[in-house]
């Protein structure tokens, strides 16, 4: 067996303390001071974020750099990275539970709580980027009294109905797998105000053996719906580009490298968090130095899969014979307007994880730390280069053009990651970091291993 | 007249053996609570399986079936616009909308079904004030049984079966 | 439930004209009001949008006149004049007020075209900013009043009149009444872009002012020599649809006329020619000795290669079609050079086959201009200055010190004006579409004016002020017109029939039989560079209050919201400078600087500027766009040599709406010899014929398919289909900031493709609008059904449906389709542009996208008369707005079942082809590939 | 421990979240019932007129023909209402010194116009227009309800663009030129919807 998953072998009693401890440790996070700067920054970010909203939607897009050709920019550029972002939690919670990876025990909550903020970022762009977004409610088919409907050959109906039901699943499969552990906050937070909300939301959970039979075949399930759903939700949203006719989107590569690019930067993000999480709690003994590995392996593995797709991206270029074609991944793309973003996406989605085919760069928790944002960087400029530098030289030549962001555009997207960051420092303070019910069941199966093997020795 | 007792246990192999014990007596073994979701435990009460992902599928179809007629409803039937010179109604563009609706009410069914036949939206129940009984999320194992006679006998035959502690339920 | 902006959108502190769009204008109130706000405005939005609507009001007219029924267009004829030449239009009304000019297809000058100019008259007849009555130093006065006042004067001494050129004979007359009245009253014309050359040339070669009307549709060989004959002369119109006539070929087998232009910078007319030479406005006259002497046989020695090639083709050409070739030479060029031209017309036998003689509509033309009221000014002779129209102190800089020195000066003008600014009097003066009156066109058919709605404000035309000074006390314009010409009483049916026809019949000018005397013009000496000045989209300046004008791109530039220093790519060189660096140009103590604009196919050594900017005054539009270069110009002068030109080291952003002008190897817009068409007819086939699909075909109601055809032969890229778009579908105006940002919103652009080969530039106009394609792109993304296909071809936009994805403009190949990024028609609620706006066409409103609908309102105004008539839309019943105002005819319009119209006939020529073919989107409107005809062996 | 939640908690805890689901529901369906609701269409609202102008007198009794005084709704999208002119054209002679008619003939004597308020307003993206309907057969009952009993125009149809659908939507020959109840009638027997875009139902035959 390589590196354990658990160093030591805590009780279930000491498990508890340490994992629930997070929400009620001496010193409480919010008399420290990292905590009150990290907050303050978090809150006034996510001021800035509202202002500017309320902002675009009483003046106009116009504020934004948008212009025709380049009628999307920031606004899609934000929300594809953000949905991209969230994929990664629902992969590690429901995919590595398909596949028995246990050790994706401790670090599966954590991840679940970035999709779900990610996701919360990611769904305010598509009604805040209308023109006219109080009636962004005609993309659902309410029975309307003007008996028109939304129109489902396109690929906007699709991203609502499949952004939507991924934030209700993720947020159902999180809620239901954090039960139990509210049901242990329930019984053994300090005080009793803090028990009696806890169980508010426990549910009234006690640990039935009938109702955990009932619940390991939801949690299950759970999963296995989440998978196809992850895959799908991300192949919708490379949908809009897909099904459209811009030199440059309309490939059939995009489902799959789309993918492969979320959960790429979906790791990326859980190593981000998960680094100086595991600092602050002294989690090494759940998040061992195997788990930042693995992490750091699947973001290699995506990371080839995305380069793989621009590899295929430049290939149809040329073997379309389509001069636009040709032109947007060979010629604009690499030294037309925007080329700066195009350079620093090939530099870190394929040059950065490369570093991780070294134990020494899967280690080094500093390397890795710095490598992730760096790859979240790159992914961001990979959106700008597929959405803006696409629409910049389209067919024909009068209508090329060039886009700028505006001090909105930057406002805005600072918004959402600082909105992100108060949402996650929330989830740090009053949630259980690590799923406690889930490390007692992988604690007592890695004893029963130990005892088979022993057994099998003996024999 | 039968008592309901409830029975803390060390661990998972003692409430396993006691719940095997018990099976053959005529007592009848109510319910464990456990804080993980043990195996051995389970193996022990040898209880039907879940039929919850039955449910769940049949949910999900309910929700598939439905969005794909919704669609064809609406766009092919009540306003048939040409968009695009597609024929209104377009089945290859109906599939998206319709698998992502089978995986909502799929997921639905599956968490409601859960919290009822759990019967889990509530706050608190019949054991929930017994003393003692928080450890039942931490590290201790419990075991309510119905005794079939007095309640006395089964005090102690749970005792010899290694329960750290017997108490009767307190209905709160 | 409609969300409507409860709150007025003019918080902030500019006119809302040209659209909300200062990003860096946000204020700390503003955003602090809208902090606080914003919590609150998430939760209130919807509900703020339950309060009822306010119950509106139904105002019936108090007595109904017969021929007025609400809901129902009217269209009047009247003519609208422009430096005393009159084009004969036809404006539309609803509900007793103007909203669209058209052109009058049975007046001479117009045959149904229209100019820019004319198409955004309208605007100019709403302009919030215009003079109201009158004012004496700044304190209104009463109008009628003031007139009195003069009225009763006699024997006025020092009575002095400026007006711009007249041909009106109601003007005429009372300039005699007034003269009879005021002994020694003196009346001089003035007008920036001066014809007073052409008259001194014609009277030097044909012994008097006569006006030279060409027939270009009888001229195989035209040879123009700085001459935009088909949009920058006074009878464009006319001259573009004749030359197209006569140009066009319908089939490889057609004969094409042959275009040689020699000009400095490249114009509309420059864009159709065969051989175009790039030459210095001071080389033009050195271009036409040497063409008159090889005309007679001596192939000229002077000039470097191209020069001398181009001009023994020329001179072969003509001598070749003696009696069927015209040379044309431009208005601003110097008398001598007219009268050498008119003697190379008498040579090569154009002399009463492609030119004919008629005296000049104009009254006048060699008499007074502003040079002799300035010295008269100096010399103290002047009391009363009554200065009509025109602005000579913004025009005319280095006579305004004398004129400004005037004691007593009224200024009859539209705007509060530079000249305004400075006269004791400001009258204001009255729009031609709300005034009476007549004028001559180019030919000298009289013209009637009639208003088309009362006067909007208290204003005078210069017939009143005239009559006024007549000795009229209450001058009424109709009632002179009525006795000017003899009509008995208003309801006198001659008279009628000529109101409705628009002019009076067969009073043009009779030619005249004359012979031109040999005249040699020597060349300017070139040193230094040249400066040629040219007219502007705002014209002369007198527009540079007009919105739409303002942001009407330039024909080959695409320059919009003020003018640069347009110069060739070698000049840039010279100077050291590049695109958008700001030169200073010094020219005898007169200085100023402008940013430079590099185009290809300019001729080196020489630097274009344009006319009409920088004005002081004029409204928030008109003041401080672009930078006045009149301070350059002598007065009255077309060009000038020998300025000095520096890079200043600024730069400056230029608002250019295309930006890029090669093909890229994409064969967008093809273009072929005739010569190599005859070979290769078929040479547009793959960009024609049906895609593979993998779509069923869908069936629909059976409908007329509605279609269009362009032939990009004949588009000289004057962009008078542009505004005329602008005017019938209450298109927004978005301000330079808006241009900078491509935010523009013309439904229909004119798309300009230059190919360089050695040296000379082949230009391809491609006007380019929604194509209406039958496999939409646009279509399928739309989550809304905002935008979908009609069972009659049309690709419909449906504002009040669309939620503002921008998905459809991003997925057409075309990129033809317009967001409205901000409220862009709020800030014209309210005031009197409202009354210019469409009643059938919907003003969009913020977050909506919008597009070019064949002018479905039309099509669909037709499809409901023709259903309550009980009948079919007849061919040809439903005109676009764009096709109307084409002088070339280059846009045809229709049904595709309707076989015999020129839209099907052109389709089933060998040269048409579909833009971007091979994207399958099969799009509806098809064009003809350019053909031009140069000489078999390239000179 | 002491139980944490009293026994009664339960229910408590079960209507609270019942509370949020009907609340949640509520904010989607209340809407929907204001736009459906007379408020929204100001249906049956008979409106205060400056001139207390009868038309159950007019229509009904009198007998005069709608297009009298809308006269243009025979050639013109806009139906028109009288000029004062065409009421004094009767007035002048009948009723000539009323109290009822002071404002119509100040109004005629002044030149200034009478103020109505609108009845039927439309959103000013729709273009509807009269001439073609009433070319079809169309009675103005049909949209207008039976005016000649009103002594106070109010509106009785809902004017929504799903009722000019179902309208619009339906297989129906040229009308009958009779009452009111001959073109409801051909509404309730039409049969169902007949799913093609013909030339009625495409957008711009109201959104131009």
């Amino acid at each position: 067996m390589s590196e354990p998953i658990i160093l030591g072998s805590p009780t279930d009693a000491e498990l508890g303390d340490q994992l629930l401890g997070t929400a009620w440790r001496r010193p409480a996070l919010g008399e420290q001071r990292w905590w009150r700067v990290a907050f303050g920054i978090a809150g006034a970010l996510t001021l800035v974020l509202f202002s500017l909203i309320t902002y675009t939607v009483t003046t106009g897009i116009g504020l934004w750099g948008n212009n025709i050709p380049v009628a999307w920019a920031f606004g899609i550029i934000n929300f594809v990275w953000w949905i991209g972002i969230g994929h990664a939690g629902t992969f590690i919670s429901a995919i590595l539970y398909l596949f028995e990876q246990r050790w994706r025990t401790s670090i599966n909550r954590l991840a679940e709580a970035m999709t779900l903020f990610a996701v919360m970022q990611a769904a305010l762009y598509p009604v805040l980027h209308l023109g006219r977004p109080w009636f962004a409610y005609w993309l659902f088919p309410y029975p309307s009294q003007m008996e028109t409907w939304p129109q489902v050959k396109s690929a906007l109906p699709w991203d609502a109905a499949a952004v939507s039901t991924y934030f209700t699943v993720s947020l159902l499969f999180w809620y239901l797998g954090m039960i139990p552990d509210l049901a242990s906050m329930r019984d053994h937070a300090p005080t009793r105000r803090r028990r009696i909300i806890y169980g508010l939301f426990a549910l009234g959970w006690n640990g039935k053996a009938s109702t955990w039979r009932h619940y390991r075949a939801a949690y299950l399930v759970l999963a296995g719906l989440a998978t196809p759903l992850v895959l799908s939700v991300h192949s919708v949203v490379s949908s809009d580009f897909a099904t459209a006719l811009v030199p440059g989107w309309h490939s059939t590569i995009f489902p799959p490298y789309f993918v492969a690019g979320a959960i790429f930067s979906g790791f990326a993000m859980v190593l981000t968090l998960l680094i100086p999480v595991r600092a602050i709690f002294k989690l090494h003994n759940v998040v061992t130095q195997k788990h930042i590995e693995n992490c750091a392996k699947l973001t290699l593995v995506t990371g080839l899969i995305v380069a793989y797709g621009y590899i295929v991206e430049w290939f149809m270029a040329w073997y379309s014979g389509e001069r636009s074609e040709l032109y947007q991944a060979w010629i604009a793309r690499p030294t037309g307007p925007g080329a700066p973003l195009f350079w620093l996406a090939m530099i870190c989605n394929v040059l950065v994880p490369q570093l991780f085919w070294w134990k020494r760069g899967r280690t080094n928790v500093y390397l890795l730390f710095a490598a992730s944002l760096l790859i979240n960087l790159g992914m961001w400029s990979e959106r700008f280069m597929i959405i803006v530098q696409s629409l910049e030289r389209e067919y024909l030549p009068s209508m090329w053009a060039s886009y700028a962001p505006t001090w909105v555009d930057l406002g805005l997207f600072l918004g959402t990651l600082g909105f992100f960051s108060l949402l996650f420092l929330l989830f740090l303070r009053n949630l259980p970091v690590v799923a406690l019910s889930e490390m007692r069941e992988l604690r007592h199966d890695l004893e029963h291993d130990a005892e088979r093997k022993e057994a099998a020795a003996h024999v | 007249m039968s008592e309901r007792l409830l029975a803390e246990f060390p661990d998972e192999h003692a409430i396993a053996g006691a719940i095997r014990a018990l099976r053959e007596t005529d007592h009848r073994v109510l319910d464990a609570y456990t804080p993980f979701a043990s195996h051995e435990v389970e193996d022990a009460l040898a209880r039907r399986p879940s039929r919850l992902p039955f449910a769940v599928f049949v949910g999900g179809m309910c929700g598939a079936g439905g969005a794909y007629f919704l669609q064809w409803y609406l766009v092919a039937h009540l306003y048939p616009l040409v968009v695009g010179g597609r024929p209104p109604h377009f089945p290859v563009a109906f599939v998206i909308i319709t698998f992502e609706m089978g995986v909502l009410f799929a997921s639905l069914t599956a968490v409601i079904a859960t919290l009822v036949v759990g019967r889990l939206v509530r706050l608190t129940d019949d054991v929930q004030g017994t003393a003692g009984f928080e450890t039942a999320t931490r590290d201790r194992f419990w075991l309510a049984v119905m005794s079939h006679g007095p309640g006395e006998p089964l005090r102690e035959l749970l005792g010899k079966l290694g329960a750290s502690r017997v108490e009767t339920p307190e209905v709160a | 439930m409609s969300h409507d902006h409860d709150h007025d959108h003019d918080h902030d502190d500019h006119d809302g004209h040209d659209g909300h769009d200062d990003l860096d204008g946000l204020d700390r109130r503003e955003m602090m009001h809208l902090l606080a706000a914003g919590a609150g405005l998430a939760g209130l939005g919807s509900i703020a949008a339950c309060m009822e609507p306010p119950t509106e009001r139904i105002q019936p007219r108090v007595e109904d006149p017969p021929e007025l029924v609400p809901g129902m267009p009217l269209t009047y004829a009247t003519s609208l004049p422009l430096d005393g030449f009159a084009v004969g239009v036809a404006v539309t009304t609803r509900e007793a007020r103007p909203i669209k000019v058209e052109g009058n297809p049975d007046h001479p000058a117009s045959l149904g075209a229209t100019t820019p100019l004319h198409q955004a008259s309208v605007l100019d007849l709403y302009d919030p900013h215009r003079t109201k009555g009158a004012t004496e130093r700044g304190v209104p006065i009463d109008v009628a009043s003031l007139l009195r006042g003069f009225a009763r004067r006699e024997r006025i001494r020092g009575l002095w009149f400026v007006m711009p050129p007249q041909s009106s004979p109601l003007v005429a007359s009372l300039i005699d009444r007034v003269r009879a009245r005021h002994p020694g009253a003196r009346f001089a014309t003035f007008a920036p872009l001066d014809r007073r050359a052409v008259y001194q040339g014609a009277a030097a070669a044909l012994g008097r002012p006569l006006e030279a009307q060409y027939r270009f549709d009888r001229a195989d060989v035209v040879v123009s020599l700085d001459a935009d004959f088909a949009c920058a002369m006074p009878n464009s119109l006319r001259w573009a649809h004749d030359f197209a006539a006569r140009r066009r070929i319908s089939s490889p087998a057609g004969e094409m006329s042959r275009l040689y232009v020699a000009e400095p910078r490249p114009s509309p007319t420059g864009s159709l020619a065969d051989h175009r030479l790039a030459a210095r406005p001071s080389r033009i006259p050195a271009i036409a000795r040497a063409l008159f002497a090889a005309v007679r046989g001596r192939p000229a020695p002077t000039g470097e290669l191209r020069e001398r090639r181009w001009i023994n083709a020329a001179a072969a050409d003509l001598a070749a079609a003696r009696g069927r070739g015209l040379v044309v030479v431009g208005d601003r060029a110097p008398a001598e050079l007219h009268a050498l031209v008119h003697a190379l017309n008498a040579e090569i036998g154009a002399f009463g086959a492609t030119v004919a003689f008629t005296p000049p509509a104009i009254l006048d033309p060699l008499g007074d201009g502003l040079p002799e009221v300035a010295d008269a000014a100096r010399a103290g002779q002047v009391e009363l200055l009554v200065i009509a129209e025109v602005n000579p102190v913004y025009a005319a800089p280095e006579l305004a010190p004398a004129l400004i020195g005037v004691r007593d000066t009224l200024c009859l003008t539209h705007e509060a004006s530079e000249t305004s600014a400075r006269a004791r009097w400001t009258v204001a003066l009255a729009h031609p579409l709300e005034a009476w009156g007549d004028a001559r066109a180019y030919d000298g058919t009289v013209s009637l004016i009639q208003p088309m709605i009362r006067p909007l404000h208290p204003s005078v035309s210069l017939a009143e002020m005239l009559a006024a000074f007549a000795g009229e006390e209450q001058p009424d314009a109709h009632r002179l017109l009525l006795e000017q010409h003899r009509v008995a009483a208003p309801d006198d049916l001659g008279w009628r029939a000529a109101l409705r026809r628009g002019f009076l019949e067969n009073t043009e000018l009779p030619a005249v039989e004359v012979t031109a005397t040999e005249h040699d013009a020597e060349p300017a000496p070139a040193s230094g560079y040249d400066l040629s000045f040219d007219a502007s989209p705002v014209y002369d300046g007198r527009f540079a209050g007009n919105a739409w004008l303002q942001e009407l791109p330039r024909p080959q530039e695409k320059l919009t919201w003020g003018n640069a220093a347009i110069a060739s790519p070698a000049t840039a060189r010279a100077l050291g400078a590049d695109h958008g660096d700001v030169v200073r140009i010094k020219r005898n103590g007169a200085v100023a600087e402008l940013p430079l604009f590099v185009l290809p196919g300019h001729a080196d050594g020489c630097v274009s500027l344009e006319l009409g900017y920088g004005r002081r005054a004029g409204g928030p539009i008109a003041e401080g766009v672009g930078v006045d270069v009149y301070p350059l110009r002598p007065y009255g002068r077309g060009f000038v040599t020998g300025a000095v030109i520096a890079r200043t080291g600024a730069t400056a952003e230029l608002a250019v709406t295309q930006q890029h002008f090669g093909q890229d190897h994409r064969d967008v817009a093809p273009a072929a010899s005739l010569a190599w068409y005859r070979q290769h007819p078929r040479f547009t086939d793959h960009m024609w014929g049906p895609t593979a699909t993998m779509l069923p075909v869908v069936e629909m109601e059976p409908r007329l398919q509605w279609a269009m055809t362009i032939d990009t032969m004949l588009c000289t890229g004057c962009s008078s289909c542009v505004i005329a778009c602008q005017a019938e579908n209450n298109i927004p105006v978005v301000g330079r900031r808006g241009v900078v940002r491509n935010r523009v919103m013309h439904w229909l652009r004119i798309d300009t493709y230059r190919a360089e080969d050695e040296g000379d530039v082949e230009v391809v106009n491609q006007p380019m609008l929604c194509q209406h394609c039958e496999k939409a792109p646009c279509e399928y993304v739309c989550p809304v059904y905002a935008t979908q296909h009609s069972p009659d071809g049309l690709n419909e936009m449906v504002y009040n449906r669309c939620i503002g994805t921008r998905f459809c403009s991003n997925n057409c190949p075309y990129k033809v389709r317009r967001f409205n990024w901000f409220d862009f028609t709020g800030g014209s609620r309210g005031t009197t542009l409202a009354l210019q706006h469409n009643p059938t066409v919907t003003v969009r409103a913020r977050g909506v996208m919008e597009k070019c609908t064949y002018c479905v309102q039309r099509i669909r105004a037709a499809e409901i008369t023709a259903r309550v008539e009980h009948r079919e839309i007849r061919p040809g019943e439903v005109v676009t707005a764009c096709q109307q105002a084409c002088p070339t005819g280059a846009i045809k319009f229709g049904a595709l079942q309707h076989a015999g119209t020129d839209m099907v006939t052109w389709r089933e020529e060998p040269r048409h082809y579909a833009v971007l073919h091979h994207l399958g989107t099969r799009p509806r409107t098809v064009y003809l590939a350019k053909i031009t005809n140069p000489r078999p062996e390239k000179p | 421990m002491a139980a944490l939640y009293p026994r009664w908690s339960n229910t408590v805890y079960r209507l609270a979240l019942l509370g949020i689901l009907l609340g949640a529901a509520s904010a989607i369906a209340g809407p929907m019932l204001y736009v459906r609701s007379t408020y929204n269409t100001s249906q049956f609202t008979p409106y205060e007129q400056p001139v207390e102008f009868d038309h159950r007198h007019h229509a009904r009794d009198d007998g005069i023909e709608c297009l009298y005084c809308h006269s243009a709704a025979e050639r013109s999208s806009n139906a028109g209402v009288p000029s004062t002119g065409v009421c004094m054209g009767c007035h002048a002679q009948v009723y000539k010194d009323s109290p009822l008619l002071a404002t119509v003939r100040q109004s005629y004597f002044t030149g200034t116009p009478i103020n109505w308020k609108r009845v039927h307003d439309l959103p000013d993206f729709v273009y509807f227009d009269h001439s073609v309907h009433i070319a079809r057969g169309f009675d103005c009952s049909a949209c207008h309800g039976d005016v000649g009993m009103m002594a106070r125009v109010e509106q009785v149809q809902p004017l929504t663009m799903g009722w000019c659908i179902d309208c619009h939507t339906v297989e129906h020959t040229t009308l009958p030129n009779d009452a009111w109840e001959a073109s409801m009638q051909m509404l309730i027997t039409a049969p169902t919807r007949k799913p093609e875009i013909t030339s009625l139902v495409t957008c711009t035959a109201c959104h131009r």
